[in-house]
């Protein structure tokens, strides 16, 4: 049951979980808006590859790789290849989601940078502690 | 040629290549500067761009060639944006 | 405050790690077998043998995004618009400023090679979004890399090059509703073609379905273009692109335009 | 294959930590792109490469750009 | 046969990339200046990525095993290559002129610097 493979998909997702733990720090004790935003980025970033994890497809030989969702010899393609193409592919459906999820993050982080643009001309300064009039 | 030739060759070239990448790694996580960082980035990158290639052949996945050239080509952007950002001008002039 | 929060975070962290450890192997890992939907959708992607369900696509994310699950990736685009909109309105203003004197821009050789390199990016970018049917990429993947190269001019010749070029904000409005309205028109062009002959049609619909008998061809001309999923992925290309150049171009207006209002308005 | 990708992980740690503790925000650009670059080799070895040719633009040709551009009209370093 | 032949040129030529990224690696641990490390960059970008990606192109050429989409993968590494054999100096050069220009690393041990004096630093 315990296998080598096991060990090693196990330290990928402690990683990732790390990961993760360390942009939350980022983005709650960071004092610095530009500082909040890059943690940002990162824990979309570590996100997506949660879901791409889930949808990955382990070797089922040692010598037979799990192949990328695209049917390569799509012209006369036979009965059997095709069966034998939706035996070995991953899952396609996270990489369509995380496909969407990384340019719309893109998107509101250039928002993000924005608003923070417009901070420091109305204030003059990026520091969460010294903005003191946005508070109440 | 046998495929199984050039498999077992990749296996045998693979750990070279692991243990460059290391090694740029440890240069890009440590370097003094912020110019050294960015050229073992660089140097990492392009070395994966050909590593990304000899994985294609040894995955057997012609499509996967495709990720190489868009990583050969934007990392010379990363060089851009610090080479600007060093020069000390306004980055739209 | 602080460290009430900071403890709560570590506890979270403890608990959530404790609970992949005693569930790992059966349902965090991923196993040799994929959920019975995926395969499905797999099967789907390109199969002659099924013409009433199939999308006649041999790469499955591009029919997912597209045909599958394609109101999600709509919804998705009218955020994506929204999140430009905000940008535009916060980055806008009446500002008016001059092209400084003197050099601009990095040094020649750089420039030399920006000059080759921009347009294989557009070429490379045309080919991922147009072949995204067949091989990895489509719309989204052709737009952000396309979206590099107006800002790579930027940054090596200046901001004052593009717009001399013809790079202007309202060309990339126009070019950004077009893509838009492509999406929108090729969302309901079936409906649109069933409505005279009487035949039941849906909206987002590419090939024949079992209850409506009309479709957009698979092949053109002995060429498979999948029907909708060609027409999409460029007008996605057009969006996307023209979103992120409009966004490149207002925030590196120089930040003495700004400036130079505000002690006016202090005046 | 797996132990590849498992190394890139820890590495991937490594650089975020960096990231995150970095005072001086140029730095943690940098440090940003090379878990950007580790994070795209892990969507190729997990054999997604629709994910590779949209990530690789937008983490290492659009991101370090766009924070770059903010850092260089704003502040450069983090106070303590 | 030339199919083989082709075959083991590829082969060889992917291992010589291996083998100069390696010492290229070890070199930008090992050197102590900046500008010295670009000359291991040189080395880990044209002999580390354009010989194998060559090679990688010579191999897909020359096996059957890859199916009808080898062809593919030939363009592809071609083109590649030509990516890395202009984009990588150019990028270099940029890094090098703008590092040197702003004074952010000295030029240390240093016999003679002409673009600006006050970089050089004389050793002893």
């Amino acid at each position: 049951m315990i296998s080598l493979s096991t060990y090693l998909l196990t330290i990928i997702i402690t990683s990732m979980i790390m990961n993760l733990a360390l942009a939350l720090y980022g983005i709650f004790f960071k004092p610095h808006l530009t500082k909040k935003i890059i943690a940002l980025t990162i824990l979309g970033d570590t996100a997506n590859t949660f879901a791409i994890i889930v949808g990955y497809r382990r070797w089922v030989f040692s010598n037979t790789p799990s192949r990328p969702p695209v049917l390569v010899n799509y012209t006369n393609v036979s009965q059997e290849e095709l069966i034998k193409f939706v035996n070995t592919a991953v899952d396609p459906l996270p990489q369509a989601l995380v496909l969407t999820a990384i340019v719309i993050g893109l998107a509101v982080t250039l928002f993000l940078v924005f608003l923070a643009l417009q901070i420091y001309r109305l204030y003059g300064t990026l520091d969460v502690r010294e903005i003191k009039r946005l508070k109440g | 040629m046998d495929f199984s030739i050039i498999q077992s060759f990749i296996i045998y070239v693979l750990p070279i290549y692991m243990v460059a990448f290391v090694l740029y790694t440890i240069r890009a996580l440590k370097g003094p500067t912020i110019s050294d960082q960015v050229l073992a980035i660089d140097a990492m990158s392009y070395d994966l761009a050909a590593f990304l290639v000899v994985l294609s052949i040894f995955f057997k996945e012609p499509i996967l060639i495709g990720t190489a050239i868009v990583l050969a080509l934007w990392i010379y952007a990363l060089d851009i944006y610090i080479a600007k950002y060093l020069e000390k001008k306004e980055v739209g002039e | 405050m602080k460290h009430v929060l900071g403890l709560i975070i570590i506890l979270l962290f403890i608990i959530g790690f404790s609970l992949v450890l005693t569930v790992a192997g059966n349902y965090i890992l991923p196993s040799q077998e994929i959920r019975s939907l995926a395969k499905y959708y797999l099967y789907l992607a390109y199969n002659p043998w099924h013409r009433n369900f199939t999308v006649m696509s041999p790469e499955a994310v591009t029919s997912i995004v597209w045909d599958f699950r394609g109101l999600d990736t709509v919804f998705e685009t009218a955020v994506f618009y929204l999140a430009i909109i905000g940008s535009i309105a916060l980055g806008r203003g009446i500002v008016k400023y001059s092209k400084p004197s003197g050099k601009l821009g990095l040094s020649l050789i750089v420039k030399t090679v920006t000059r080759i390199s921009a347009v294989m990016i557009i070429a490379v970018a045309a080919s991922i979004a147009l072949h995204g049917h067949l091989t990895p990429g489509g719309g989204f993947q052709g737009g952000a890399t396309a979206a590099v190269a107006p800002l790579l001019i930027l940054i090596i010749f200046s901001h004052y090059y593009l717009l001399e070029k013809g790079v202007t904000k309202d060309l990339m409005l126009f070019l950004r509703s077009l893509g838009l309205t492509g999406i929108g028109i090729v969302a309901i062009i079936v409906y649109l073609m069933a409505l005279p002959q009487g035949i039941h049609a849906y909206v987002l619909q590419n090939q024949p379905k079992p209850d409506s008998s009309i479709g957009l061809p698979a092949y053109i001309d002995g060429q498979l273009i999948s029907g909708t999923l060609w027409f999409f992925n460029i007008s996605e290309f057009f969006a996307v692109m023209a979103g992120f150049t409009i966004v490149f171009l207002l925030i590196t207006i120089p930040e003495r335009a700004f400036k130079k209002e505000e002690e006016v308005e202090r005046q | 294959m797996l132990l590849v990708t498992a190394l890139a992980s820890i590495f991937s740690v490594i650089a975020v930590y960096y990231a995150i503790m970095e005072k001086n925000l140029v730095r943690a650009v940098v440090f940003s792109a090379i878990q950007s670059t580790i994070y795209a080799f892990i969507y190729y070895m997990l054999m997604a490469p629709d994910i590779v040719l949209v990530y690789i633009p937008v983490a290492v040709g659009l991101y370090p750009a766009v924070i770059l551009i903010l850092i260089s009209k704003t502040e450069k370093v983090e106070k303590q | 046969m030339i199919e083989d032949i082709l075959v083991v040129i590829g082969m060889i030529m992917i291992g010589v990339g291996a083998v100069a990224d390696l010492i290229a690696a070890i070199g930008m641990n090992r050197f102590k200046n900046f500008y010295l490390r670009l000359h291991a960059a040189t080395i880990g970008t044209i002999w580390g990525a354009f010989v194998p990606l060559i090679g990688a192109s010579l191999v897909a050429t020359g096996c059957y095993c890859l199916g009808s989409y080898r062809w593919f993968v030939t363009g592809g590494g071609i083109i590649t290559a030509f990516l890395v054999l202009i984009l990588a100096p150019a990028g270099s050069h940029a890094l090098a002129r703008a590092t040197h220009r702003s004074g952010l690393v000295k030029v240390e041990p240093c016999v003679v610097d002409h673009l600006n004096e006050e970089m050089c630093v004389k050793e002893g």
